[in-house]
């Protein structure tokens, strides 16, 4: 049983507990692999940013998070794993989504937490828009995030 | 009854989060649904449902445009997803 | 230019200090990967860990860690990457060694935080040993690691 | 002179963990260090100098068995990495 461990939210979040915390609940973790996404200082073009705002669809988020933290834990020996989404107004720098996979080896732990994140950008209702100084613009998707998550498909 | 929400670019653009529709006997599909308010709401909702990578759930689970909607059902629309 | 920091120290470390250090060095950063490894409570055998011990070749491990790091920062465009690694006697679910890599990217920084590790584990002179109740025992390496650093070699 | 170093389970196996040579002048590669001291230092140390998986280096520097070894050089001899 791989434990599983979900949250959204408008508080900002600390990577190094959010560590702490996932490997104290571990007992056979060899190795843990994070990712932290960070809100950029700078828009595509260069302009300094404002704020981000993340909007979700509650209930569907929490959802179909939990869907992709499954499917991980079915295609990897991971002992534990946990997502952190942030949603709302978030200032430059700020982290906006932390994942974290606890494993026994390195190997799994990377690529179940890479999956997670290939398939948060791709399959979970969030959507980003930015302010800068010319006003507020929503970001549009990445074909290369809708490639990287096709990798994992026939894997 | 169903419930419609409306997510992200897309509810800016038709100014709308979220409508009720309680007549619902002949809407008995996503693709109905859509044609439904593509011709009762004008053309800026028309454009906007009617974009080749609008994103479709029911009750909460991404379908593609010929599932199956029954009374009672949350649908939402909304563009392709930006987190993490 | 890639930031790049080499540690070797026998004190515990703080996987969310090393994190908030790395990040704040960057300037257009969107994405932390970092890598921990844990000192195992059992060894391979299931008995349990007393201690685990990490000899180096000093002069010559902070020079092969460079120069993987230099390696890494050749391959992938990553803003700041750094490892820490301890030495001495560490007890059961210490921290052993971590790595951070900081990119605009998600993909490269994924990519180099599993390059570095895989080649500390076979290019870095760190030699392992466990006591358990049994005694001390070195431990051998693994195949798995060598064949991992091997895949590598070809991209 | 030529400094030897031993590392990790190899050290330990024959007892030392460093030694110097001071009379070189033959010892111009590492395979014939490893020979003079299988030879001079007994079946321990030939055993232990002779694994196949033995790893060695010159100035801190990983190289083949054929590699050149000059007057002032650092020499090393220990089992594979098993850091990280």
């Amino acid at each position: 049983m791989t434990a599983m461990m979900v949250r959204l939210q408008e508080e900002l979040f600390d990577p190094g507990s959010l560590q702490f915390t996932l490997f104290s609940e571990t007992r056979k973790t060899g190795g843990i692999v994070t990712f932290t996404g960070y809100v950029r200082a700078i828009d595509s073009n260069g302009i300094p940013l404002k704020s981000l705002f993340l909007e979700h669809y509650p209930g569907m988020t929490e959802k179909s998070i939990k869907h992709i933290l499954s499917d991980a834990a079915d295609r990897w020996d991971i002992e534990s794993i946990g997502v952190v989404h942030r949603v709302g107004w978030l200032p430059p720098k700020d982290p906006i989504v932390w994942v974290g996979s606890a494993a026994a080896h390195r190997s799994e732990a990377f690529a179940s937490c890479e999956f997670v994140m290939d398939y948060l950008k791709t399959q979970a209702p969030f959507w980003k828009k930015e302010e800068t100084e010319e006003g507020v613009k929503w970001i549009d998707s990445h074909h290369s995030d809708e490639a990287r998550a096709a990798r994992w498909a026939t894997s | 009854m169903i419930k419609i929400f409306f997510f992200g670019r897309l509810r800016d653009t038709i100014s709308s989060d979220s409508i009720i529709l309680e007549e619902v006997a002949d809407l008995d599909s996503v693709e109905k649904i859509r044609m439904y308010l593509s011709e009762s709401r004008g053309s800026i909702w028309e454009e906007a449902l009617n974009q080749s990578n609008i994103v479709i759930s029911v009750n909460q689970v991404v379908v593609s445009t010929d599932a199956v909607v029954c009374d009672g059902d949350e649908v939402a629309f909304f563009p392709p997803m930006t987190g993490g």
